[in-house]
């Protein structure tokens, strides 16, 4: 049997994997692809729980599709948003976002 | 402690979804990241078959590859002027987010082995499936029908936000 | 020997039959499940690559025929050995890659392609028990593993450096994505009707006969499902009038306009056996699948049962795209979402009303029928008087222009 | 779901109906319809949910199927944050007509996100409260990218929803990580079981690695610092009443929302908690004002002060009653600090979106946002320049302005619990942000006018600053039933 | 009407600044008539209550008079608290009379943004006489805020743009602010530690008698917001700004009453609240006050700006009130001794007695200021000499004042001088004697600077080209002596000036009632 712990460091790792994807790369589309890294990350975090916590609820595996639920939701959100940036500036590359200094 | 072959398996989908998930923050190529990305979530999808959620791992097939990945992809793609040739990917604080994450990464795995999990699995019910069916429309039905909203107005906003003008 | 024969009777005997052959050989129990395993995705593998095969002859000839034309008749008998040949001629070419092409992904879309087909093969039961995946969630495995295919063509398309390719990939993830709203809407009513996404315990499901002798297919119960099923599949299955996907006189091929070889066989095949696949869905789901007289004495009646129903559902497939012209992609994108995609919600709708309703079964399967022949009816009446108004307006407008439907 | 729950959910299901109401109106009449009924029937809707919550807020605590509370503490909040999206419609109309596109969605949009906030602010489970963080996020993200065309608004957006994203994801491991540790998301089955022996042997460092984590996720929400960059930038960037909206009422949801787990799940972690707020709530009035001071940017400047106020909010949260960390019950103490959480941010809904009323009005007539375009504003309008000078001294907290209680009551319960160095940072940072307030006044009121045309004022902002002037004033000079009906808020959330 | 009194006295102004709000904006002699009318009612009102108040209450041994309390907010436990004795009294008729006295002045002077002048001034003496009555904390402090704003606007707008007008503003502001906000915070302690805003009540309860440090703490906070106002020597830099800028009407209310509000403060909240904590300070807080006294004689003595040099005078002369309050506070100690006690009842009542004296001299002398730079249009020193005979009038009521200031036996200002050094030798001799150099440079400052310089020596009529004729608003190359109105103005000062020099008990009875109340509470 594999102990929860397994899962726990997998998806911490993930988690710093998807962290260090979404701090460190310029292009917006990859930023996003660091948080869906960091949303698996979560998941696998609720469904190992679930399965060795819980079993008998499935409070971790509704959490879960919720997740899932939103994620798509902010995707596409994130996505449209930057498609509509690009029309404009040509551009997702978010160091040439300047208009607005920070 | 002998190594079990479910344990041998856990460690290959491990390897597979955290070296793919690698791949996708490392590549220099935004599209062949995309594609890695499905590549991780493949093995997440497994590692939840792994756990025995059937639903969600095809959910997540479903959804993650599905819908997500694909949509990452295609926007890869309308971004199209980016990512010919292999340009810089990294920001100027790439080198203290490395640090940061591996540190954070240190940090959480101390965290996490400090407390004493269970290392057996509990028996899953088989109904699984209909439980969660039934969690939907009991205890979850406020947050189902937020969810439903909040997909609607994402939906929207999304076409909104993309259309041309 | 008796074993055997049961085995014959019941083909469902038979994986548990190996298990035990193989832990009689003195294999552990992990071990021998393991084994069985890759033997049953070998089985399945061979199963469905030599169906494919025959699959091309005959949807080449009976295309031929519906056209009044005679189809392959050289190589063997009646042509059968058409593909075998096209396979060698296929194999011994050369395998181009084009300058500029993303040489990983390029090479990895075909068999992502055929990978994603097979996944989905796993869940169709072809008699009764007899399935190689028994997943209690198999009917939203079918959808999740469907949706890959669009995976697969935007990599090709993207990864082939040619415009037409990307195209085409784009083409078809609109039209994968969108087409897979409706087909996922009756298949949720169909779930409504049996409470279970497994597919076998679908087929099983309509075993039920109403009056003593109709039988439970859903297919009967809920002809517009039915209906809009088999007209999603179609554009699933990018077939006629949906080929879109590669349109040659639009963007010459679609997504594999660079491949040549091998590797264009490989989409070749996931094409046909996606149609296969689909039709075995809609038997399974809409005719029964492996139900039909004396099914439960000997069992392995069921796999002719499924294999006849599949068999016509994609004869249907054959006669459609022998027969319509292609639609305009924005014609095709309008009629999934202003027409498929309302139409899906009602057969929901009516399946979720109906089947709630406090009478007797008969009744109910009466009025779900009915209500559905209903629908369908008013929605042909309703596209119908649209089509006829908008011919109309053209025909009053511009008197010359060519009218297009 | 018996009709009492329905009862229970009337504000949630009238925000809900409104919006498709909205949505179904501007479908039939295929766009064609007046701007005014669209927003007339918003204003109405969310007044009308304001009124069902306020007719709520004397029902004993109740949770409804253990998602959602329905408690003193989410009906003030509802009250106080439908007002002020009543408000921003209201500024929403000349502005959109001016420079937006699809308007029915837009007012169907601002009903969805004060649905969001509705839910945020009872979110007594931590599925809800992601939940309604990420609805209140991904609704916020379309509407500050909706001036189409304006490359500033939806690089704005994108910095929002990429720190967003991010921040709510953190949020979310440390919520899966309380998940884990306690088996359970409700948060007072949470509470439960870390005050009792059901947690985890261990999972004390768990327990604070999943606060830190928690924190980051609503100080995104309430750009706390360091969490706040991307706030200016996206103020910036935003539909000004959006602007206006981001800065008040989203606010305002996040605080709900932080306040309500750590108050009602995690009191007896408070020492993690309080510890790592107090240094937040620190940092953030003294960067807030400091950065603040050299803005030219009357949006932006508003944006850093926003920072800082928050600060000054979280101030409350950071000083409730507790002996050595151990959290004592509200209802014995007359500075709960919840208590001067919700006068103040009442105060501040008011008076920060009466500061942007007027900001609109001069950007609708002049379209300038610039502080030196402001000089002379008395000649121009002496109207608007006094009452933008109200508000400006509401939020220096000068008496007797709303904006005073709300300093008076986190300044108390901060000298209640003796925590003087926060009390002297807030000192210092009132003193810094009189400084950028008064450089407003003093272009407006001491410098000479470039310009000699009067500057008119739309019916929909006079209305709108007519109700924050008067709210301001009024309720500056006659405190009592604000803080009265705050305190009996405050102590409902306690005795949940 | 005896309770309502004070209250009235505090909304009337606030009345008066509405109704001036409806008054049309052109019609600018009716809005300064309407605000000066107004104002006369607050008047009338505090020179009844000075006479009621003497006749009545005086005999009968003071304290706290006209107690009411309006409405109390019970989720606040404040209320509408006001009163009056002998302390506050002659304040709220310092302030009175000086706002007619400005506004009467500004009627002629004030050309410019009319309407907002007058209805600022009268919102500016609401927030002051308020704070002279409340007897409730957050009362107190609301009315302390409110003088704010006014005080911020009356020296930006109408200030004159060579003096950095807006800079001195908001310097004001932000060093006020920084103080009260202070002080609201030890406020808030104090309500803690005692339970009430009461102010009387607070002291009573004697809030952390035990516990010196945190009572330190709340002693300095409420210090830090007295003496940035008062204000005390290391504080004081935004005030020769302040005063330079503002119109003469601004400086003299500024001068003549808002620095009294923090003088007010320590005497009314620190003195009784925290006697402990004082005492142990008590050094600190003379050092302070001599410190002010001798560096601002000698700072005015190198001025050569005429409003700035009576601008450090006040740092000068506020530093005795320190010094009498320091040196009250650090007997405390040492009460049970009678002499001890006898010196800090005069020290106390010398303090008060500067406040309210250094109210009318210095309010005098800003308006002379007044009067001589709206006809020269400058304040430098430099530029005048020998208008003794050109202006003789001026000269005599100018002489007058000044030598007040200087504290010249039979003027006002000798026996605030007189009673704090009294007390002072007794209790902190050296430092009093330090203290004592600050005369010395006053008379320094006055005699040379003012007198000598400006008034004494030949006139060069080269040296100031235009003189502006404030009887008719002309040009000329004389100066022209006071006008009428000027002289209205200072009239009623220099009368009161007089008779508190010759007959001082006017005032000692109402401040020596207080202080020696004080004094028997402590011991």
């Amino acid at each position: 049997m594999v102990p929860l712990s397994w899962y726990l460091i997998v998806a911490a790792a993930l988690f710093c994997i998807g962290l260090y994807g979404a701090l460190s790369r310029r292009n917006a589309v990859a930023v996003l692809m660091g948080i869906e890294l960091i949303l698996n990350a979560i998941n696998i975090n609720l469904i190992a729980f679930n399965r060795y916590i819980t079993p008998e609820e499935v409070s971790g595996q509704v959490f879960s599709i919720f997740v899932l639920a939103v994620a798509a939701a902010e995707a596409a959100v994130g996505l449209a948003l930057i498609i509509g940036i690009y029309r404009t500036r040509d551009s997702v590359n978010l160091e040439e976002l300047d208009l607005l200094k920070g | 402690m002998a190594i079990t072959p479910q344990q041998v398996v856990f460690i290959l989908l491990s390897v597979l979804t955290l070296g793919c998930g690698l791949m996708v923050v490392l590549s220099r190529n935004l599209f062949h990241s995309a594609l890695w990305l499905v590549g991780s979530f493949f093995g997440v999808a497994a590692l939840y078959g792994l756990l025995e959620a059937e639903f969600l791992a095809v959910a997540q097939i479903l959804i993650y590859i599905g819908a997500i990945a694909t949509l990452i992809v295609f926007a890869t793609m309308l971004t199209r002027g980016m990512m010919l040739g292999r340009m810089k990917m990294s920001n100027f604080q790439s080198g203290i987010s490395g640090v940061v994450a591996i540190l954070l990464l240190g940090l959480l795995v101390l965290v996490l082995l400090q407390v004493s999990w269970p290392t057996e699995a509990l028996p899953v019910p088989d109904d699984t499936i209909a439980m969660i069916g039934n969690a939907f429309v009991s205890a979850y039905v406020i947050p189902f029908e937020v969810v439903s909203v909040l997909l609607l107005v994402a939906l929207v906003g999304a076409i909104m936000i993309a259309r041309e003008r | 020997m008796g074993q055997l024969l049961e085995i014959i009777k019941d083909p469902a005997q038979l994986g548990p039959w190996f298990h035990n052959l193989l832990l009689s050989l003195g294999l552990s129990a992990e071990l021998a499940s393991l084994v069985g395993d890759v033997i049953g995705v070998l089985l399945l593998l061979i199963m469905v690559l030599t169906s494919a095969i025959f699959l091309i002859w005959g949807e080449r000839k009976i295309a031929a025929r519906l056209q009044d034309r005679v189809g392959p008749n050289r190589a063997g008998p009646y042509g059968l050995l058409q593909t075998m040949a096209d396979i060698v001629k296929l194999l011994t070419k050369e395998d181009v890659t084009p300058a500029g092409a993303d040489r990983v992904s390029f090479n990895l879309a075909p068999a992502l392609s055929v990978m994603q087909i097979i996944m989905v093969a796993a869940i169709i039961p072809i008699g009764a028990g007899v399935v190689a995946v028994g997943l209690n969630v198999g009917l939203l495995y079918f959808v999740a593993f469907s949706g890959l295919a669009a995976m697969g063509a935007l990599m090709a398309g993207w990864s082939s450096n040619n415009k037409y390719a990307l195209l085409g990939g784009f083409r078809v993830v609109a039209q994968l994505l969108s087409y897979e709203i409706p087909l996922i809407f009756t298949l949720l009513a169909v779930v409504l009707l049996s409470g279970t996404m497994n597919t076998n315990s679908l087929a099983e499901a309509q075993g039920v006969r109403y009056f003593g002798f109709i039988p439970g297919w859903y297919g009967l119960l809920m002809p517009f499902a039915f209906v809009i099923f088999f007209v999603a599949a179609l554009a699933e299955g990018e077939r006629a009038p949906f080929d879109l996907l590669e349109a040659e006189s639009e963007i010459v091929a679609g997504f594999n306009i660079e491949y040549s070889g091998m590797k264009f066989a490989w989409f070749f095949l996931q094409f046909f056996v996606n149609s296969l696949i689909l039709s075995a869905l809609a038997a399974t789901v809409f005719l029964g699948g492996w139900q039909g007289p004396f099914v439960d004495q000997i069992p392995v009646l069921g796999i002719v049962y499924f294999s006849i129903k599949t068999l016509l559902v994609l004869f249907a497939l054959m006669w459609v795209r022998a027969t319509y012209p292609r639609l305009r992609i924005d014609q095709m994108m309008g009629f999934c979402w202003k027409v498929l995609v309302p139409a899906a919600l009602v057969t929901v709708l009516l399946a979720a009303v109906i089947w709630k309703l406090p009478v007797s079964e008969n009744i109910r399967a009466v009025l779900l029928s009915g209500a559905n022949i209903v629908a369908l009816v008013a929605t042909l009446g309703i596209i119908g008087a649209q089509l006829r108004k908008r011919v109309q307006r053209r025909q009053t407008a511009t008197p010359a222009a060519t009218v297009q439907v | 779901m018996t009709v009492d729950t329905l009862r229970l959910l009337l504000p949630e299901i009238i925000l809900l109906l409104t919006g498709l109401v909205v949505i179904i109106i501007d479908l039939i009449t295929m766009r064609r319809v007046n701007d005014t009924v669209l927003a007339g029937v918003s204003i109405a809707g969310m007044l009308l949910a304001a009124l069902a919550a306020f007719s709520l807020r004397g029902i004993p605590p109740e949770p409804v199927t253990a998602m959602l509370a329905v408690d003193g503490f989410a009906t003030f909040l509802m009250v106080a944050v439908l007002l002020g999206m009543s408000l921003v419609v209201l500024y929403s109309y000349d502005y959109m007509k001016q420079y937006g596109k699809n308007r029915g969605e837009y007012y169907a949009f601002l009903l969805a996100v004060a649905l969001a906030i509705v839910l945020a602010v009872g979110a007594n489970d931590l599925l809800m409260v992601w939940l309604a963080m990420e609805f209140l996020s991904i609704t916020s993200y379309i509407l500050v990218s909706y001036l189409r065309g304006n490359p500033r608004s939806s690089e704005g957006a994108l910095k929002y929803f990429l720190y967003g994203a991010v921040a709510s994801s953190v949020m979310l491991y440390g919520i899966s990580l309380i998940y884990g540790a306690t088996g359970s998301t409700s948060l007072n089955g949470i509470a439960q079981i870390v005050s009792g022996q059901g947690a985890i042997e261990g999972a004390r460092a768990l327990g604070f690695t999943a606060i830190v984590l928690l924190i980051v996720g609503f100080g995104f929400k309430t750009s706390l610092v360091p969490f706040h960059q991307w706030a200016p930038d996206t103020y910036e960037g935003a539909p000004t009443p959006i602007t206006g909206f981001l800065s008040t009422a989203s606010k305002a949801a996040g605080f709900a929302l932080m306040i309500r787990t750590l108050i009602v799940a995690l009191p007896s972690l408070s020492v993690d908690w309080l510890t790592v707020l107090a240094g937040i709530s620190m940092i953030t009035i003294l960067f807030g004002n400091l950065v603040a001071l050299r803005q030219s940017n009357i949006k932006r400047l508003l944006a850093y002060s926003s920072i800082a106020q928050a600060g000054y909010i979280l101030m409350g949260l950071v000083c409730v009653p507790q002996v050595g960390f151990q959290i004592l019950p509200f209802s014995d103490f007359q500075f709960n600090g919840i208590n001067g959480v919700l006068i103040y941010l009442f105060g501040y809904i008011f008076t920060n979106l009466g500061a942007f009323a007027v900001v609109i009005a001069i950007e609708n007539r002049t379209g300038k946002v610039e502080v030196k375009d402001y000089a002379g504003l008395i000649y121009r309008s002496p109207w608007l320049a006094s009452l933008l000078l109200i508000f400006l001294l509401s939020l220096t907290g000068i008496p007797p302005t709303l904006g005073f209680w709300g300093k008076y009551f986190v300044f108390g319960a901060a000298i209640q619990i003796q925590f003087y160095p926060l009390a002297l940072v807030g000192l210092i940072g009132a003193a810094i942000g009189a400084g950028y307030y008064l450089n407003i006044v003093r272009y407006m009121f001491l410098m000479p006018a470039d310009d000699d045309e009067k500057i008119g004022v739309s019916r929909a902002i006079s209305v709108a600053l007519a109700v924050t002037g008067v709210a301001v004033i009024l309720l500056g000079l006659l405190p009592s039933a604000l803080i009265t009906w705050a305190t009996e808020s405050a102590q409902f959330l306690a005795s949940l | 009407m005896e309770s309502w009194i004070l209250p009235l006295i505090t909304l009337i102004p606030l009345l008066g600044a509405i109704v001036l709000l409806f008054i049309p904006r052109d019609r600018e002699d009716g809005i300064k008539l309407a605000a000066i009318v107004i104002s006369l009612i607050p008047l009338v009102l505090s020179i009844f209550l000075l006479v009621d108040y003497y006749t009545r209450y005086i005999p009968a041994g003071g304290g706290m008079q006209y107690q009411v309390t309006l409405y109390t907010i019970p989720s606040l436990n404040a209320s509408y608290a006001m009163g009056a004795d002998g302390l506050s009294v002659p304040l709220v008729f310092l302030t009175t009379l000086l706002t007619t006295l400005g506004l009467y002045y500004s009627r002629h002077t004030i050309k410019k943004r009319v309407k907002e002048f007058f209805f600022l001034f009268l919102l500016l003496e609401m927030g002051m006489l308020g704070v002279f009555v409340s007897l409730d904390y957050v009362l107190f402090y609301i009315f302390w805020e409110i003088g704010l704003v006014p005080m911020y606007f009356l020296i930006g707008i109408w200030g004159q743009p060579k003096d950095r007008p807006r800079y001195a503003a908001i310097k004001f502001f932000i060093y006020t602010l920084v103080g009260s906000v202070a002080m609201l915070l030890a406020i808030l302690g104090i309500y803690f530690e005692t339970g009430t805003f009461n102010i009387l009540d607070a002291a009573a309860a004697q809030p952390w008698a035990g516990n010196l440090t945190v009572a330190s703490l709340a002693f300095w906070a409420f210090m830090l917001a007295f003496m940035i106002k008062v204000p005390a020597f290391p504080f004081h830099t935004w005030l020769p700004d302040a005063h330079t800028a503002a119109p003469t009407a601004g400086s003299v209310i500024l001068a003549g009453v808002l620095l009294k509000l923090g003088a007010y403060g320590i005497i009314r909240i620190v003195l009784p609240t925290f006697p402990t904590a004082f005492n142990h300070w008590a050094l600190v807080i003379v050092g302070m006050g001599v410190i002010g006294i001798v560096y601002g004689a000698f700072i005015c003595i190198s001025q050569t700006d005429l409003k700035r040099l009576i601008a450090y005078s006040s740092v000068s002369h506020m530093g005795y009130v320190m010094l009498g309050l320091g040196a009250a506070a650090f007997g405390i100690s040492r009460v049970q001794d009678q002499n001890v006690a006898n010196s800090m009842a005069m020290a106390i009542n010398g303090a008060t007695l500067q406040m309210f004296n250094h109210g009318l001299i210095t309010g005098g002398l800003f308006f002379l200021v007044g009067v001589i730079y709206e006809r020269a249009h400058t304040r430098d020193m430099g530029q005048f000499g020998g208008l003794s005979a050109k202006l003789p009038y001026f000269y005599g009521i100018m002489m007058l004042v000044a030598f007040a200031s200087l504290g010249l036996p039979g003027l006002a200002g000798f026996w605030a001088e007189f009673f704090t050094f009294r007390g002072a030798f007794d209790l902190v001799t050296v430092w009093a004697a330090i203290g004592v150099i600050g005369i010395v440079a006053t008379a320094g400052y006055i005699l040379y600077r003012i007198i000598q310089s400006v008034f004494l020596g030949e006139y060069d009529s080269t040296k100031v080209a235009h003189w502006t004729d404030m009887n008719n608003g002309e040009e000329s190359h004389e100066p022209t002596d006071m006008a009428r109105f000027e002289k209205v103005v200072m009239w009623p000062l220099v009368i009161l000036i007089v008779l508190l020099g010759v007959f001082p008990n006017l005032l000692l009875n109402f401040f020596n009632q207080f202080a020696t109340e004080f004094v028997r509470i402590v011991g």
